[in-house]
């Protein structure tokens, strides 16, 4: 095969035509946008768990509360109702996604014993019996009715509890009874500090 | 090799060695890879044909690799041809007969040797802005790991890279149009190597002479 | 991924018209960025990182409160610290919210050479189609405010998107809404320019900062994106926001006149050889004296 | 709170000191923009560093850690000197017109102590700061050498003398003048290092609000720990709430004192007497020596004292309907009037069993057993190493907690061998607890918002609700009780009548908390009734008989007949003014700017009719308004009933009377217990007088020769607590501690930025690497440069970078002091010495 003077025509003219050929269309009107991904998520109002403003936050999981689903977090935004926030968030409340779905979480109960080196797991029933025997056993050693003047004093000092920062009144409250009752005068909260 | 090598049966002249052969074609291929990426990048009237190499990405990402062997065929052209490439006083005369030269009246034309003036430029053409296409070329790869306060060297790319592109494509287009529609037996010759005497003796009397060691025009 | 409904007015490396230029009433967004009241929280980032799901990164202490040098191809709102010593030898500490500015003549837009990779909405958003990027990143040389970002491992440039997939739908962008005093504010870009001035002649007359102004430079058209500074006359104290931005004057040159003198050479030298061979045609018309190729194609 | 987060949008003026909203409440801090924005108010930050705060402030002050009285007491006497008081306010709703007792002494006439100061005990007899009002004292004087404890003291009078005139050289104002005329400019500069141009700037700046007197507008001090950790914590506090009171701004919107509470609920956990030394609504805890029930109520019930003609509602007179609901909630029919409501079951309190005297206590081996749900008492300090040293020698520690935290890993703390961990024989339990969205229950906001919470998702892996776990531990622990045991009474009466005993429904435990009728009631007065069984719809309801009963007389009203009042999620605020009546409840009675009725002038008049809160109808006689009235609805301004309704007096306490304070009826500066200069005011006596340090072998005190630095500690926006280490977001923002200190500082020292510095205290050293600022700049104190570092304290030995080996796994409460605060027992964190040198 000898070059023409055809050949050329057809060399230049492939490239116009391969474009008809193959009739691409590359005009789309619309971009593609990622879908609104809490569209048709669950919401629950909750309030942020960090400082003391008491943001409302809005928690959003999969599901819409059929029996068959497990939620899972898949965002947290602030509450716009909410009078003090009105949907804003700090860098702590802005990121409750990672604090509800962290993989350093505590899953199940340990204990150290005595000159332990290291954790070892322990029943959730055994674990309970454990401390309210030692409760028992330590209050009923220690327990003073009455001081050195004769006054009726009913303490029990030899058992403290330090109660957190984000435990909610109710829960609070459950302490006050159930430490009062024991006698715990060393009951003490980050609140003092 | 010396020249009595080069002299073949049935008439002909091995003008390229197999080496130079590949050369030239892995920068052909090269070479058109990256001419027609870089269009599709060049223009959006010409987008399509990164659609039809495998896609926007694809030819991106393939078109510095082909860059990168582009250049090392060029180099190799470098270290093969370039003692024949420099400019003698036979060229300024080619030059100045230029109108001859388009006009086919290549009888007219001054002796050439082994290449003419215009393949010089051809060749000088290519391995300049080859440089060039490299040196911007690598700015534009990685334009992310340019510092902020270097960024001049980035505006300076943009306009490096297409500019000295398009003087390749114009080198490009006269090159493949001399050698396949012109110029009968130059695609031959680096398909396989030869021309006839005839050739040589048409297109670069001066290398049949020196090759033969016979004139090369007994019209003269 | 769904088709949402913000409609593209500029599209990148798009030969012919852009289907939906023109076609539609809308009002352009913008984010109003008000530098005097930031507190460099930084839930701004977080609410971006969130909303977004980017995957968390390496960061070192780097004698700042700044969270990373600059913006990444996955964090891309970052608030940049600046201590300031005044004239008075007063101490300001300037923070100023860094993200794309969604440009109303985008650099990235012109620069870009992949059909579709970058767009602008009617609304005024300029977003990134990482399905169509290529990554050749001129869209990083385009830009003159340094925003957009490569991701190495697939090669395509990421940027803050104003949320647009937020925005398409009504709601306001993530940063916006998380911001707790409410430096951040979203409206139309004419309300937003009109709080800013407000704004800044409060500072002016209420506040003690002469200088106060709005930054909506006019070198990119304006853009979805207006700081409220204490000093508008000097924007490049704020981390290098620079004075008068717009297009690199080389991605001007190379997306202008060079592609046009490069077509039109092109074009006509393709035409020219043509035309050459029509007039003379090969070199050498007999093959007397060329020895035959037929029989060996 | 006196106010609440959306009021500070109200004020005109805002003097930011001891607390930094910009980092550590940033959405409440909105509305002090806000007020910058729609109001062009003034912010003032005054703070030992130029925070992100000072960063939008209108005028930052360099202070140094802990000197700020001696600051707010210059601006007092500035106000006074400057006639910038609130004169009608100060005469009729404080006690400035009060004529205190003849024998009460100032410090500057009594060598830096107050009248009364026992120098053996480092305690005052207190009997002298008391109002005059012609009643004998009881015998207060204490015999020489006699050990006891100090003897009770007299009460108020029921009359008090007084002179309107504020001219009686014995009168509190008076005294005030003449306590903080000592307060000059130049003694400012000397002690806090503020050039005393500055100083008077920013006096000059806040009290611009009552120039010339004028009423209008509304000023409002913010403050969070910065000022509470200190060993005069609660003086700091009170200075600002007298410089209130002086210029008219309590009870206003736009005004109070607003103390920033540092989390989600320590507002709430105080309310419910988390704490040793109170119950439930701030009911005072009994003592030994309160014999019987009565002994108790008459020693905790305070009795009206006033000027004769005025009123003073006395809203504390209620005690005793307030603790016989309480303890009728406890002990339900186990309480009865015959037994003093079970009183034998409560014990006694009369030792200081607060936070670090719980660690010493434990230190010493008093305490054998711990539980710390939610509380990481190891890296909280003060004093880390004393803390884990003191858990060595626990028999048990029982831990509930979300993330691994250093308390539960006190037993391999770095440093710790394999051999010493052997030796080390406590036992600690780690019990997986629920995450915050995994639990409903209601949080009280800083401004006593009482709002609720749902459960957005289960517990994960094995983790149990918190309320079940101590509900569980409980019910094995009566179980046991039931067979044998000490004195098993209050355990096995205790009250839990919860749906499911194992795990109390928190809804229901508010209900017991808003208290409900024992018996059919009915108000005398509206003849409303309310039967058997139904929920109390207030604490005015509440009985000494024991018809009614509720767990937290401040929390009555938020779970009443119309369901859960804290779930109420109504926005609207239709007086604009950020009351937000329908929205969650808030303490006390729904009222959101408590002692809301000084708003009005005496005749019951908004002082700014352009912001009004509440006002007198005459009309109606009653007092009405856009908020509930802090007060009697239907007490005539011509009664002349103060506004401060929860004082004896009914006015505020410019002069705080009696036991009111361990450390002065007035605040006087005293330097922090370590301290790089000797009281300029009273160089024989520094430091406050009733405080001392802890005396085991790891309570050091240094001194300013070997730790010649101030350091204070502090948090960053980015992260909180010890909690957010475990959130990889928040170690991506700030990955690494660090330490600021001053550029000048750091080139004398030859330290740049990122290079690893250490501190060290008398009590231990932290290595972290050095932040170099320009916005903490030298101080001349007392003539003498002073360098002064912040660190914040966000880390610990476990956290996502310390667990990748990216710090040196220290906790800045390594080096702070066991020194406490006399009336709130908080640790002084802040404000210790230290020295600086490269790692």
């Amino acid at each position: 095969m000898q070059a023409t003077r055809r050949d050329f025509l057809k060399f230049t003219t492939i490239g116009g035509a391969a474009a008809a050929i193959f009739g691409f269309d590359l005009e789309p009107a619309y971009a593609q946008l990622r879908v609104l991904k809490i569209a048709r998520a669950n919401e629950t109002r909750s309030t942020c768990p960090y400082c003391a403003v008491g943001c409302g936050t809005i928690i959003y999981t999969i599901g819409d509360r059929a029996k068959n689903v497990t939620p899972q977090v898949v965002h947290v935004e602030g509450d716009p109702d909410h009078p003090t926030n009105r949907g804003t968030l700090c860098p702590k409340g802005a990121s409750l996604e990672q604090d509800i779905l962290n993989d350093r979480r505590l899953l199940k109960p340990q204990v150290r014993r005595p000159g332990g080196t290291d954790w070892q797991d322990i029943s959730w029933d055994q674990a309970l019996d454990e401390i309210a025997q030692k409760v028992k056993d330590t209050r009923d050693q220690t327990f003073i009715e009455k001081d050195g003047k004769g006054n009726t004093v009913n303490r029990l000092e030899t058992i403290a509890w330090t109660g957190g920062c984000t435990d909610t009144n109710e829960f609070n409250f459950l302490v006050v009874k159930t430490m009062r009752a024991l006698g715990v005068v060393h009951l003490e909260n980050q609140a003092r500090v | 090799m010396n020249h009595s090598d080069q002299i073949l049966s049935h008439g002909r002249i091995l003008r390229y060695e197999f080496h130079e052969r590949l050369t030239h074609w892995i920068a052909a291929g090269s070479y058109i890879y990256l001419m027609l990426t870089g269009l599709a990048f060049y223009s959006p009237w010409c987008f399509w044909i990164a659609a039809l190499l495998g896609g926007g990405q694809v030819s991106r990402m393939l078109h510095p690799w082909a860059g990168l062997i582009f250049t090392g065929a060029i180099l190799k052209m470098f270290s093969m041809w370039s003692a024949q490439m420099y400019p003698t006083g036979a060229d300024k005369a080619w030059w100045d007969s230029i109108g001859h030269y388009i006009r086919n009246e290549d009888d007219q034309m001054p002796a050439a040797g082994r290449y003419n003036a215009g393949q010089k430029l051809l060749f000088w053409g290519f391995i300049i802005c080859g440089v060039l296409l490299l040196l911007s070329g690598a700015i534009l790869w990685f334009p992310e790991y340019v510092p902020w306060n270097l960024r001049f060297l980035r505006y300076l790319a943009v306009l490096i890279h297409p500019s000295a592109a398009l003087l390749t494509i114009g080198l490009f287009l006269i090159h493949i149009y001399m050698s396949v529609f012109a110029e009968r037996g130059a695609f031959g010759s680096i398909i396989r190597g030869d021309v006839s005497l005839a050739f040589a003796k048409r297109y670069h009397p001066g290398w049949y002479e020196e090759i033969t060691g016979q004139p090369a025009s007994p019209k003269k | 991924m769904s088709q949402a409904t913000l409609r593209v007015q500029k599209m990148s490396g798009h030969a012919g018209s852009v289907p939906g230029d023109d076609a539609q009433r809308e009002f352009t967004v913008c984010k109003l960025i008000d530098t005097t009241t930031c507190i460099g929280c930084k839930a701004c980032e977080v609410a971006c990182m969130e909303w977004n799901d980017l995957p968390f990164g390496e960061t070192v202490f780097d004698n700042t409160y700044q969270t990373m040098p600059e913006t990444r191809w996955n964090y891309w709102n970052l608030i940049l610290f600046n201590e300031h010593e005044k004239e008075d030898g007063s101490l300001m500490w300037l923070m100023r919210k860094n993200q794309c500015m969604h440009c109303a003549e985008p650099g990235c837009l012109a620069a870009c050479p992949a059909d579709g990779a970058i767009v602008q909405y009617t609304n005024g958003i300029v977003d990134f189609q990482q399905a169509n990027c290529i990554g050749c990143g001129y869209c990083i040389t385009g830009c003159p405010f340094d925003i957009p970002k490569m991701n190495p491992k697939t090669n395509r440039v990421f940027k803050c998107t104003l949320c647009a997939d937020r925005v398409s739908e009504g709601l306001e962008p993530a940063c916006i809404k998380s911001c707790p005093t409410g430096c951040l504010h979203f409206g139309s870009k004419e309300d937003m320019k009109d709080l800013a001035e407000k704004r800044a002649k409060q500072l002016r007359d209420d506040y003690n900062f002469p200088q106060a102004g709005v930054y909506d430079p006019a070198g990119v058209g304006g853009t979805g994106v207006v700081y409220v500074l204490h000093d508008a006359t000097r924007p490049e104290l704020y981390g290098g926001l620079p004075s008068n931005p717009s297009i690199p004057w080389s991605v001007k040159l190379w997306k202008g006149p060079l592609k046009w003198l490069g077509n039109v050479a092109m074009v006509g030298g393709l035409i020219g050889l043509f035309v050459h061979y029509l007039r003379f045609g090969p070199k050498s018309r007999e093959d007397e004296d060329i020895h035959p190729r037929g029989e060996n194609p | 709170m006196t106010n609440g987060w959306v009021d500070m949008k109200n004020t005109d003026m805002m003097l930011i000191m001891g607390g930094n909203p910009a980092e550590n409440h940033p959405c409440g801090f909105k509305w002090a923009i806000e007020a910058k924005r729609t109001r062009s108010a003034k912010m003032i930050s005054v703070d030992p560093r130029f925070t992100r705060t000072s960063a939008v402030a209108d005028l930052f002050c360099q202070i140094r850690a802990g000197t700020d009285i001696a600051f707010l007491g210059g601006v007092i006497k500035y106000a006074i000197e400057n006639n910038r008081i609130a004169k009608d306010y100060l005469i009729h709703f404080t006690n400035a017109a009060f004529v205190v007792e003849g024998d009460f002494k100032l410090p500057a006439d009594t060598d830096g102590v107050f009248s009364g100061f026992d120098a053996e005990r480092h305690s005052y007899n207190r009997a002298s700061w008391n109002y005059s009002g012609g009643k004998p004292a009881q015998t207060a004087s204490t015999a020489a050498g006699q050990s006891a404890a100090p003897p009770p003291l007299p009460p108020l009078p029921e009359k008090v003398d007084y002179d309107l005139t504020l001219e009686n050289p014995n009168c509190v104002f008076q005294l005030l003048k003449k306590h903080y005329s000592r307060y000059t400019p130049e003694m400012v500069e000397r002690i806090t290092g503020i050039p005393k141009e500055e100083f008077q700037k920013a006096a000059e700046l806040y009290t611009s609000i009552r120039k010339d007197g004028d009423m209008k507008k509304a000023g409002t001090i913010i403050y969070a720990v910065g000022w509470t950790q200190h060993s005069f914590g609660t003086q700091i506090i009170r200075t600002a709430a007298m410089l209130q009171l002086l210029l008219g701004n309590v009870g206003r919107a736009g005004g109070g004192v607003n103390a920033l509470r540092g989390h989600s609920n320590i507002q709430g956990a105080t309310d419910m007497a988390g704490l040793f030394d109170s119950l439930p609504g701030y009911l005072k805890v009994p003592t030994p020596a309160d014999s019987s029930f009565d002994a108790w109520m008459k020693r905790t019930t305070p009795t009206t004292s006033k000027p004769a003609p005025w009123n003073s509602w006395n809203y504390y007179s209620n005690t005793p309907k307030f603790t016989v609901s309480f303890l009728k909630t406890m002990y339900g029919d186990a309480a009865t009037k015959q037994n003093g409501w079970a009183y034998d079951y409560l014990p006694k309190v009369d030792r200081d069993y607060s936070w670090t005297h719980l660690w010493d206590n434990m230190y010493n081996g008093l305490i054998k057993g711990m539980f710390a749900f939610g509380m990481n008492g190891v890296a909280i300090g003060p004093d880390s190493k004393k803390n884990i040293d003191a858990l060595k020698k626990a028999e048990f520690l029982v831990v509930g907690e979300i993330y691994p935290d250093e308390t539960s890993e006190f037993w391999r703390s770095p440093g710790i061998s394999q051999d010493e961990m052997k030796q080390i024989k406590t036992t600690v339990y780690r019990l997986p607890c629920a995450g915050f969205a995994e639990k409903d229950g209601s949080f009280t906001n800083s401004a006593r918002w009482l709002l609720w919470k749902n459960a957005a998702v289960p517990t994960p892996g094995e983790c149990r609700l918190d309320q079940a776990i101590v509900a569980q531990i409980f019910l094995k622990v009566r179980e046991l009780y039931k067979k044998d045991g000490k004195f098993p009474d209050p355990i096995l009466k205790l009250t839990w009548g919860y749906t499911d005993p194992k795990s109390p429904s928190l809804a229901e435990v508010l209900k017991e908390l808003n208290g409900k009728a024992l018996a059919d009631l009915e108000d005398p007065a509206t003849k409303a009734q309310i039967k058997a069984g139904q929920q109390l719809p207030g604490f005015a309801w509440l009985k000494d008989d024991g018809t009614t009963a509720c767990g937290n007389w401040i929390y009555s009203g938020s779970f009443t007949e119309a369901g859960n009042q804290t779930a109420r999620r109504d926005p609207s605020d239709p007086s604009n003014m950020g009351v937000h009546p329908g929205w969650g409840w808030s303490w006390p009675a729904n009222r959101r700017v408590l002692y809301n009725r000084a708003s009005c002038d005496v005749d019951g008049k908004p002082w700014d009719a352009t912001r009004r809160q509440i006002w007198w109808n005459e009309g109606t006689e009653k007092w009405v308004g856009n908020d509930v009235p802090d007060f009697k609805a239907d007490s005539h301004p011509k009664d002349h009933m103060g506004p401060f309704i929860m004082n004896a007096e009914g006015v505020g306490r410019i002069f705080a009377p009696l036991g009111a304070f361990a450390d002065g009826p007035f605040p006087e500066y005293y330097e922090p217990f370590e301290s790089p200069i000797q009281n300029p005011l009273h160089p024989e006596r520094t430091n406050n007088p009733v405080v001392t340090g802890l005396k085991s072998a790891d309570d050091k005190y240094g001194t300013v020769k070997d730790y010649p630095v101030v350091c204070t500690t502090f948090r960053l926006t980015e992260h909180y607590h010890y909690w957010t280490k475990n959130n990889p977001m928040n170690v991506q923002l700030v990955p690494e501690p660090f330490i600021e200190m001053g550029a000048e500082m750091a080139n004398e020292m030859g330290i740049r930025g990122g290079e690893k510095v250490k501190v060290s205290s008398a009590r231990g050293e932290y290595i972290a690497k050095a932040m170099v600022t320009k916005r903490i700049k030298a101080m001349m104190i007392d003539g003498k440069k002073t360098y002064q570092i912040g660190i914040p304290f966000h880390w610990g030995y476990r956290g996502i970078a310390e667990d990748e080996g990216k710090t040196e796994r220290m906790m800045v409460n390594l080096l702070t002091p066991t020194i406490v605060d006399p009336n709130a027992h908080t640790p002084e964190f802040k404000g210790f010495l230290v020295k600086v040198e490269k790692a």
